[in-house]
């Protein structure tokens, strides 16, 4: 490891990024940190410019200007795929299942295979041992989070909640270091929503990760996580523990404006 | 030397109206009913040969040319509503996808289109008429000089086609009908709810797009001949004036067009006064201007594939 | 009437339009790549066998005739007979190199694919099998509009002509099998898994690490490049090839198939491909039969076609065998099973058929008894 | 096993199952019995059978007349499907001619087409004529298209089915030996008489201006050789084939024309693509000043009669060929007839088609019997005194017509209406007037 010591404990560093579309300035001069092992939140109004943000440090879109760096690494521009295999995984807001695969192959999908190459997928010998493997940590992972009725059902099948379920066990299938996870909660209710959140520091606790949540439902969020970062109009309002965000003048004003 | 005739500019205009008039049912129905509709092509034949075979067989009535552009509307307007009811609607409602769609209107084209043959021969031999590269027999009869342009269907389907392209912006912008279809274009789920008939707005659109294609079809035979494959010959031009207004803005497809029609002359004649291009190149000119077009500017909806940059772009800008 | 001659001569444009659909089906039924230029691939390895053959045969003797020239096609007559050995070698050469050069075509083709949605790739291909079937008209070492003639037949030297085309269906039934196999083998595999997952979502896909546009690629190259073994099959079964066989509505009529059988299974495929075939040429039946309709019969024989196409379609929109989600290779596992291998599904299988012909014998033994 | 099923007894079921079995051993021992029974009689039944079934076919030969069934492949759609479907008027014509004139000399044969549709697709054509010769036909009429001929011409040689083209003329397929006949005279000879005809006209610098296709590609490449032998100047434009319109191509025309300062025009067209080349030219001041040449594809089509084309080829005085013995009865009185029949002249090759079939038929009743190889024998033996509609049918060695002669034909106006007329002939290299 030849990262600066300082700088080990900073898991994602967002630098000075904007991101225009059009005439409309989606993220402006947007500069964040993360720290390994912590839950951070995300919060602001709508259009604030959250999951543009995600989508940015996700490798969605290339920044106009700013450098996103993981782990010490510079990762700007780099493609989703990419960025994915380095371990910093999302989550999307509404489930993207593959509807037509069964619920264990979704999570499939998200693992790396060795048989994912082209050439040496003909040959079964090459990859069968690993797939079981691969197979087995699926089998874990579908038994603790409570998936074991559906998994041989077919995606499309399954309930919409179950769905939110797979969404989240098929990020943690690489070995995810920093989950991004785009708003958990919504639409579900508030004592589903906290079971969901307790799940998820459980998860981050077992498997040591770093987790950064965009959520609308400030009341819920407050209670997990660490630090919190408060968008408005593509620029950085706030930050802070959620005590200081919470009596920030600045952030009550933004929301009672929206 | 001289690079454009005028001859050249007069045929990119009427080739590229009647692209365009071709390509917006298309469009619209493509918008509205999700089916990249095959059978257009059948539509467009029926439209010409309604006409021709009415003003040969009626010459006293079909002689006027609006006459003759009605019934080809109706024609093809039932036409394509039967095909909608027996075969789209039926498919839809089993939720089949787009390209089942797409292949269950390869398949009636195939069947119309031998139909069109069977009707034709049927009715060749009844009336004793080569129906083959026929003309409507107003063609003759129609006298209108119009900018010195000397030939009078040519005038009267410039006239006609643009007035018709301005009335399908009409209805499809200023009516409450271009609404609902606008409505179920965007979001057939929601349309349904606010009361907006999906099924009767499907017909409507059917009625409305078939009758347009035959309508195209009659223009042609006026202009040039009638047979029962001028309009498969044609349809690949016109799918491209579809993707470059990327199948869903009529004015994009109008523009897409007269750029199909224009790679096809002016640049054709560009090119062949300068570096003596084979004529037989024509058809080349079209698609790489297609090409061209997808590659360098992407159409409304057809961008935006994958959020992925290719590893030598990025590493210039980035690194 | 000819039954062998019949049976062999559709079985063998069965298993070529098996390769296309089986091709085609890989791209689009797994991997939900529209792909409307398969007949660009089709016709790229058709020429790539003609050319290379034609001009094999001409330089070993020393001849230095135009490919398209009267005196080749008469020269080839005489030349393709004398050496057994080296005709078939070519031949398997010009079909394995002909998968290369038609995979790269298509590996290449698939730049576009990071260009433009998914609807649009369609047309995009389609332009550019247009745009090279212009070309080839225009381009005369390869014959401009006389296209090749001439193609020297595998099996030349065989005397009898059944035997001829018996072994020449031989050959591209083992190819198609292989190619069978072969896609069997994508499909079951994670590899397979991938392809379909890019089918159901795209981006999703990407945003779990897959690089789409390289499987794409693949895929491409993959299914490319068996249409274009599928074409130099075509050009040494027709001996002659010119550039208007490869027209849109071959691929269309590629598409029916593969829709027709069921996309996203290989079985369906071979089904489209099978039902497709056999109508083009038995409908002839009718021709013999009915003579003098006021309808020309060819007429009735393509408008049956058409709505048989229609028909099956509502009947069976998903096509006849429909996709079977749980089929792939991955389904073994699920019952925590570990992977079958070759020996113990035959002892299975001998214990099952053993255990039926116990049933049956004790059936007896207790009506008996 | 015996003990446990002696012990479980069944209750009830007993007697259905036994009675089952019983069934099932009667079956089996009834078709056992059958089979014994039958391989014993079966040899001696047969070779009874088969005396009687000669003795039948020859007293059905005695009295019945014997079919043969001749197959024809015809572009009935796709690009070439007008002129496939005035064929097939045509090849009956020609059919019950040779029937009647059978019947009216008492030979007990008659003959039968069955037409297949090719699509004027070259895998197409294959299918056809596999599926004829599957069907035990031995002779093949058609396809139309040289690609499509070519397309047969392997399998036709392997398995001797004889291919009998009205049309085919591209000069790659004058193969000798193979089973390939070609009814048609090669464009060599016609380039070289439009070439004459139109130096004699006076042209001297003229563009050829035709389809990209073999037919065009070979004429031109003739006619080129022929006018510039002669002294004069050729450019050669060609055009994409199967466009619906042919507005742009004209346009281009004209500005070449214009460019190089042409005197005429020769056109080598098919009659789709003529007839909308020239419809278009009309409308066109440079196109109507200069000469007009044609090959054989455009004749015959109704849209040349239509006043306003007429008038053009009136006025720019439209010269052609088309490969006809001129003054020929037959062709005259076949020429009646179609046009009584259908209202409409001939078109481009219809003299041949009907020549084809009855050259056909008359090979087939001197061969004797039903072979490809022996048809094709007797197919060279019959031609060489064979005068047809299309004239001398003679073949050469390559079973390509080895005479044509030509006629050349314009537009004129008798009695207020427009016909094609022949207004003289090309003949052992020379052009004969009136």
């Amino acid at each position: 490891m030849q990262w600066a010591v300082a700088k080990v404990r900073d898991i994602l560093r967002v630098e000075n990024i904007s991101k225009r579309f059009g005439g409309v300035v989606a993220l402006d001069n947007v500069t964040l940190s993360i720290r390994e092992g912590s839950v951070t939140g995300l919060i602001g109004p709508n259009g604030s410019g959250k999951t543009t943000l995600f989508n940015v440090v996700s490798g969605f879109y290339p920044p106009d200007s700013g450098e996103v760096y993981f782990m010490g690494n510079r990762i700007t521009g780099l493609n989703p795929n990419e960025i994915y295999n380095l371990g910093l995984v999302r989550t999307f807001q509404n489930p993207r299942l593959f509807p037509k695969l069964t619920v264990l192959e979704n999570l499939l999908v998200a693992a790396e295979s060795k048989g994912e190459n082209m050439t040496r997928s003909i040959i079964k010998r090459n990859w069968v041992s690993n797939e079981i493997e691969l197979i087995k940590k699926a089998q874990e992972i579908t038994k603790s989070i409570g998936l074991e009725e559906v998994k041989r059902s077919i995606a499309s099948d399954v309930s919409g909640a179950h769905m939110k379920l797979i969404e989240t066990a098929r990020s943690l299938m690489n070995n995810p270091k920093l989950l991004l996870v785009d708003e958990p909660a919504a639409g579900i209710s508030y004592s589903a929503a906290k079971s969901l959140f307790n799940y998820l520091l459980e998860l981050k606790n077992r498997y040591g990760l770093t987790l950064f949540i965009i959520e609308h439902r400030i009341d819920i969020l407050m209670n997990y996580v660490d630090y919190i970062y408060v968008l408005h109009l593509g620029k950085l309002l706030s930050e802070g523990t959620p005590e200081e965000v919470l009596n920030d003048k600045k952030v009550i004003e933004a929301y009672i404006g929206d | 030397m001289n690079l454009i005739d005028l001859g050249v500019v007069i045929n990119t205009l009427w080739i590229g109206l009647i692209y365009s008039l071709m390509a917006i049912p298309l469009t619209i129905s493509y918008k509205v009913t999700r089916v990249l509709n095959f059978a257009h092509t059948s539509l467009v034949t029926v439209g010409a040969y309604v006409a021709v075979i009415l003003s040969l067989v009626y010459p006293d009535f079909f002689s006027n040319v609006f006459v003759a552009l009605i019934a080809a509307f109706f024609a093809g307007a039932i036409v394509a509503i039967l095909n909608h009811k027996f075969v789209y609607r039926k498919l839809m409602d089993k939720e089949a996808s787009p390209v089942i769609l797409m292949i269950a209107s390869l398949g009636s084209w195939i069947f119309l289109k031998y139909l069109i043959y069977s009707v034709i021969s049927i009715v060749s031999k009844v009336i004793k008429k080569d129906l083959y590269f026929a003309v409507p027999a107003f063609r003759y009869t129609l006298n209108l000089n119009f900018l010195g342009i000397s030939n009078p269907s040519l005038t009267y389907s410039l006239i006609l086609g643009i007035s018709l392209i301005v009335l399908t912006f009409v209805v499809f912008y200023r009516t409450s009908f271009g609404k609902a279809m606008r409505a179920v274009s965007d979001n057939p789920q929601l349309a349904q709810i606010s009361g907006i008939s999906d099924e009767s707005v499907m017909t409507l659109t059917w009625f409305l797009c078939g009758g347009l294609a035959a309508i195209s079809g009659v223009f042609w035979a006026m202009f040039s001949y009638a047979s029962p494959e001028f309009a498969d010959s044609l349809i690949l031009q016109v799918f491209a004036a579809c993707v470059i207004g990327g199948i869903s803005s009529i004015a994009l497809t109008i523009l897409g067009g007269f750029v199909i029609a224009g790679a096809e002359n002016i640049l054709m004649s560009i090119l062949y006064n300068l570096i003596g291009l084979d004529l037989s190149f024509r058809p080349f000119l079209s698609f790489l201007t297609l090409l061209i077009v997808i590659l360098v500017r992407p159409p409304a909806g057809a961008a935006g594939g994958l959020p992925y940059r290719l590893k030598f772009k990025r590493e210039r800008k980035w690194t | 009437m000819d039954v062998v001659g019949f049976l062999v001569s559709w079985i063998t444009l069965f298993s070529i339009y098996s390769i296309l659909s089986i091709s085609l089906n890989l791209e689009a039924g797994y991997t939900g790549i529209s792909n409307f230029g398969k007949a660009a691939f089709y016709g790229i390895g058709a020429f790539f066998a003609a050319v290379i053959s034609l001009s094999a045969f001409l330089m070993l003797n020393g001849l230095s005739y135009p490919l398209y020239s009267l005196e080749t096609i008469i020269s080839m007559g005489t030349l393709s007979k004398q050496n057994p050995i080296l005709s078939i070698l070519i031949f398997l050469f010009t079909v394995v190199l002909a998968f290369f050069v038609s995979g790269i075509a298509g590996y290449m083709v698939s730049y576009p694919t990071l260009r433009v949605g998914p609807a649009f790739l369609g047309i995009t291909v389609l332009s550019f099998g247009e745009l090279l079937r212009i070309f080839l008209r225009n381009f005369q070492p390869t014959g401009g509009t006389y296209g090749l003639a001439g193609i020297p037949h595998p099996f030349a030297f065989i005397q009898d002509p059944a035997v001829k085309d018996f072994m020449f269906m031989l050959v591209t039934l083992v190819i198609l099998a292989i190619m069978y196999i072969f896609s069997e083998k994508f499909v079951n595999s994670p590899y397979g898994r991938i392809m379909k997952s890019i089918r159901e979502d795209e981006i999703a896909s990407l945003c779990l690490g897959k690089d789409v546009p390289k499987i794409k690629a693949q895929v491409l190259f993959i299914g490319s490049g068996m249409a274009g073994v599928a074409g130099a099959l075509l050009a040494y079964y027709m001996g002659s090839i010119n550039p208007d066989i490869f027209v849109p509505s071959l691929t269309f009529e590629v598409w029916a198939m593969v829709i027709l059988g069921g996309l996203a299974n290989n079985k369906g495929a071979l089904l489209g491909a099978g039902i497709i075939t056999f109508l083009n040429r038995a409908s002839v039946i009718l021709n013999f039969t009915f003579q003098n309709l006021p309808i020309d019969v060819n007429y009735i024989r393509w408008m049956i076609v058409g709505l048989l196409i229609v028909a099956s379609l509502l009947f069976k929109p998903e096509g006849l065998i429909p996709e079977d989600p749980k089929s792939s290779f991955i389904w073994n596992f699920v019952e925590e099973k570990e992977p079958i291998s070759l020996k113990k599904r035959m002892e299975e299988t001998s214990k099952k058929v053993k255990f039926y012909i116990k049933k049956v014998f004790d059936w007896f033994a207790m009506g008996g008894g | 096993m015996s003990e446990e099923t002696k012990v479980t007894k069944p209750s009830s079921g007993v007697l259905p199952r036994l009675l089952a079995a019983f069934v099932i051993g009667l079956i089996l021992g009834g078709l056992g019995t059958f089979l014994v029974q039958s391989s014993q009689y079966s040899a001696q039944l047969s070779d009874l059978q088969n005396r009687v079934n000669t003795l039948q076919a020859a007293v059905n030969a005695l009295n019945t007349t014997k079919i043969y069934t001749i197959g024809v492949s015809f572009p009935l759609t796709g690009e070439l499907s007008d002129v496939g479907n005035q064929w097939k008027t045509v090849a009956q014509m020609a059919l019950n001619d040779l029937n009647s004139e059978l019947a009216n000399e008492n030979v007990k044969v008659q003959f039968k087409l069955v037409i297949v549709d090719d699509k004027t697709q070259a895998q197409d054509a294959l299918t056809a004529v596999q599926s004829l010769a599957q069907q035990g036909i031995k002779v093949v009429v058609g396809p139309a298209a040289s690609s499509q001929v070519k397309a047969v011409k392997a399998y036709a040689d392997a398995n001797q089915i004889l291919i009998v083209s009205p049309s085919s003329t591209s000069p790659t397929l004058a193969i000798p030996n193979d089973f390939i006949i070609r009814t048609v005279g090669s464009d060599a000879v016609q380039a070289e008489a439009l070439a004459k005809l139109a130096f004699e006209q006076g042209a001297r610098n003229v563009v050829v201006f035709y389809r990209d296709d073999e037919y065009g590609q070979a004429f031109a490449q003739f006619f080129n050789n022929v006018f510039s032998s002669l002294g004069g100047k050729a450019t050669l434009t060609k055009y994409a084939t199967g466009l619906p319109d042919y507005a742009s191509e004209v346009a281009q025309l004209s500005s070449q024309v214009k460019a190089i300062g042409a005197d005429a025009v020769v056109m080598i067209s098919f009659d789709t693509d003529g007839a909308n080349i020239l419809g278009h030219a009309k409308d066109d001041p440079t196109l109507s000043s200069v000469r007009w040449f044609s090959s054989e594809g455009v004749h015959g089509t109704t849209q040349l009669l239509s006043p306003e084309i007429a008038t053009f080829i009136r006025k720019v005085n439209l010269l052609g060929t088309r490969p006809v013995f001129k003054e020929n009865p037959v062709y005259i009185d076949f020429a009646a007839r179609y046009k009584s029949l259908t209202g409409r002249d001939p078109p481009v090759f219809a003299a041949n088609v009907y020549d084809s079939i009855i050259l056909v038929g008359k090979a087939i009743l001197l061969a004797g019997k039903y072979d490809g190889a022996a048809i094709r024998a007797a197919m060279f033996k019959v031609a060489s005194n064979y005068y047809g509609a299309s004239g001398w049918c003679i073949l050469n060695s390559a079973g390509d017509r080895m005479y044509q002669d030509y006629a050349i034909w314009t537009v004129s106006s008798v009695n207020g209406t427009y016909e094609y007329q022949d207004i003289g002939s090309y003949s052992g290299g020379t052009i004969t007037w009136g």
